[in-house]
């Protein structure tokens, strides 16, 4: 078994343990049940704005299970460990974020048609929907790895992770929102897709120079 | 010249005369733009007295980038060939570049209200100056949130560079939005199609910024260095 | 190296006036020892004296301001090693089992758990999640790293923290065993081990 | 062609210049609190 599998593996075990993704899709579906609530519930309002707001909680989601992914490490001592392995950091990071976009990024993708229907959605755009969320899913955990590590050393660094991490969730939420409308689904999606596949690319990378730092 | 400045004893000695010189070329720059700019300098046939306002607008807009661009170049220094100089010139620059990022963002909100009717736009220039203006705070945030100065510069230099390569990437995605949700009605002059009698006052301002930038982070710099004899003196003192 | 015999290339460790700093304090100046083969070098010194400091460097997670550490006939040092540090890098919703798994997949070596159990009387805890273990069980589930993975050098901080007198004799037997293959140990102690060290570094003062 | 619109030019002026200054007399001051702090402790 590879340390690439094997940290896979163990981090959807813990993760599972630790609650799965109850916790984030029902904190996602939470958000957009208060879309409605701060609109009003006039139906041509939300046929008209209510799809994109979708983003807007798969992005607070995520950014609420960020903190403790590479902080635990750090403090247990498992990082030290990971340094020890043949398998170069970077390759450990990204099967972290591999299995969290397996156990919290795709339930929430996938809860994202329930919500974009009730907000008014048209049932035809659905599917796109949650394809999109995938994808945008994904670039949201590889830019999220990056502040997860800078901020591993940080105790409650759950805000300053939102901040350093939101400037990086513009461009997926850009084009999101424009799969979420109708506007030029399919541009959007490989565009979309792009920044999954930079953000995994990259996101890594970064990530494991901030991690080598922390665990001086 | 860089390699020349890169000890901290040559930096201090070079910028105790420097700073105050650059400090003084800004005063004279901005002395000389402003009446020029506010006053001397022609109406728009458009825009009327309004565009006045491009003259501290548009050098806010260029240097809050520039700041950027060289926080990511003394970041990427400090990075590679851990060099403790580069790093505190990052961090000299941050609280700079985010003023300057900010009264360009307010500044543009006063420039939108008459000329646009609205005193906030969510155009490509302006979102993508928002997002600069997140990129910063979130810099400073995390350089003050570590305690360890060496590991949080090397922290801050890796999301400074990866900052600088997330903001062409924002720009991008703006434009291509902005064209999306609204067809290109909004009229704005300042850009390409500039009169050359707004050039002169236009650069004299940038060049008061540029100036007042360089005093501001070598002051910035040399109190960060005094701030590290201090403690590493206070540091010695304690274990004596 | 696979199976329980000697290492074929038998790897010793050389350091060559290191100092280390924590900040702007020095806690290792110039320091130079040689560990060849089947030593045991025991690190003394005082509470913050910079023992964890001095194998944290050797483990090349901190970069020594000054001087060199060379692992001779490796090529790579950090797959030559083990450290156990004052972490047990144990995941409270993990069992045992789990654990020596993950650590076979995170080494790159075949799994062994039932042999490493055995080793370090663990095996009735196997199946247990590692957050009910007791601080001594703990720590032994942290020391059976050593045994999944055969790595020759081993970096051990303060080993026998929370184990009884059992856990202490399997520790001892441990390094004894590896030693005879050729292992070098270099152990942290505030008291000693049990084997006789081969020799003793003091730091700070 | 707008007119007048001098409070927004003389609005957006008095926020450059005040942010600017504020910046510069923050950043003096610092640097005065700490170069003092340096020579004490170097005497």
């Amino acid at each position: 078994m590879s340390a690439f599998v094997a940290t896979f593996k163990r981090d959807v075990a813990l993760m599972w343990t630790g609650g799965g993704a109850l916790a984030p899709v029902g904190y996602f579906l939470g958000a957009t049940m208060l879309v409605p609530l701060a609109m009003g519930p006039d139906r041509a309002l939300l046929e008209a704005a209510g799809p994109p707001l979708v983003w807007i909680a798969a992005a607070l989601a995520v950014l609420a299970t960020l903190e403790r992914l590479f902080q635990a490490d750090l403090e247990d001592g498992s990082l030290e460990q990971m340094l020890l392995s043949p398998a170069p950091l970077e390759m450990l990071v990204l099967a972290k974020g591999l299995a969290m976009w397996c156990v919290v990024g795709l339930p929430i993708a996938l809860a994202g048609a329930p919500a974009a229907i009730a907000l008014q959605a048209p049932i035809e755009l659905v599917p796109a929907i949650v394809l999109s969320l995938a994808l945008g899913m994904a670039a949201f955990i590889g830019v999220g790895l990056v502040g997860a590590a800078l901020t591993a050393g940080v105790k409650r660094g759950g805000v300053l992770i939102a901040l350093i991490v939101l400037p990086f969730f513009a461009p997926p939420i850009i084009f999101g929102s424009a799969v979420a409308v109708g506007d030029a689904v399919a541009a959007a999606l490989s565009i979309l897709a792009g920044c999954a596949l930079g953000a995994t690319a990259l996101g890594p990378i970064a990530a494991a120079g901030a991690l080598r730092l922390q665990a001086e | 010249m860089l390699t020349y400045l890169s000890n901290p004893q040559r930096f201090m000695a070079f910028s105790a005369w420097a700073a105050p010189l650059f400090f003084a070329a800004a005063v004279i720059a901005l002395g000389v733009g402003l009446p020029w700019s506010l006053v001397f300098s022609p109406a728009d046939y458009q825009q009327g007295e309004t565009v006045r306002i491009m003259y501290v607008h548009v050098p806010a807009a260029w240097w809050s980038m520039g700041v950027f661009a060289f926080m990511a170049a003394a970041s990427f220094v400090g990075l590679v060939w851990r060099h403790a100089l580069a790093d505190v010139a990052a961090r000299a620059a941050a609280p700079i570049g985010a003023t300057l990022a900010g009264l360009c963002l307010i500044t543009g909100s006063l420039w939108g209200a008459p000329t646009w009717g609205t005193w906030w736009e969510w155009d490509g220039r302006m979102t993508s100056m928002l997002v600069l203006f997140v990129t910063y705070l979130g810099y400073i945030a995390l350089w003050s949130a570590i305690e360890d100065e060496e590991k949080a510069a090397r922290l801050a230099a890796i999301l400074c560079l990866v900052g600088a390569i997330n903001l062409p990437i924002v720009h991008f995605s703006v434009e291509w939005w902005s064209t999306l949700h609204q067809p290109a009605s909004i009229v704005r002059s300042g850009g390409s199609a500039i009169h050359p009698s707004m050039l002169g006052p236009l650069l004299t301002m940038a060049a008061g910024y540029l100036f007042l930038f360089g005093a501001l982070v070598m002051m910035n710099m040399r109190a960060a260095i005094f701030r590290r004899r201090v403690e590493s003196a206070r540091a010695r003192g304690g274990e004596a | 190296m696979s199976g329980s015999g000697p290492f074929q290339d038998k790897p010793s460790l050389r350091v060559e006036s290191l100092t280390l700093k924590r900040g702007e304090r020095i806690l290792v100046r110039d320091l130079s020892f040689v560990a060849a083969p089947g030593a045991f070098v025991e690190v003394r010194g005082g509470n913050g004296a910079g023992k964890t400091t001095l194998l944290r460097a050797l483990a090349g997670f901190l970069k020594p301001s000054a001087g060199r550490i060379v692992f001779d006939g490796a090529e790579e040092p950090s797959l030559t090693m083990h450290y156990v540090g004052h972490l047990n890098a144990l995941k409270g919703g993990a069992s045992v089992r789990a654990h020596l798994r993950y650590w076979a997949g995170l080494f790159g070596v075949a799994e062994r758990d039932d042999e490493a159990l055995s080793r370090l009387s663990l095996a009735a805890q196997a199946d247990l999640p590692a957050r009910v273990l007791s601080q001594g069980q703990a720590r032994r589930l942290a020391l059976s790293r050593l045994v999944i993975a055969k790595r020759p050098v081993w970096l051990l901080d303060e080993p026998a923290a929370a184990l009884d007198a059992q856990g202490r004799a399997v520790l001892a037997a441990l390094i004894e065993a590896h030693r005879a293959d050729g292992g070098v140990v270099v152990a942290a102690v505030h008291e000693a081990l049990g084997p006789a060290p081969s020799q003793t570094l003091t730091v700070g003062v | 062609m707008i007119e007048g619109g001098w409070t927004f030019v003389f609005g957006a002026y008095g926020v450059t210049f005040g942010g600017l200054g504020v910046l510069a007399a923050v950043v003096a001051l610092r640097l005065r609190h700490w170069a003092k702090r340096a020579k004490a402790l170097q005497l």
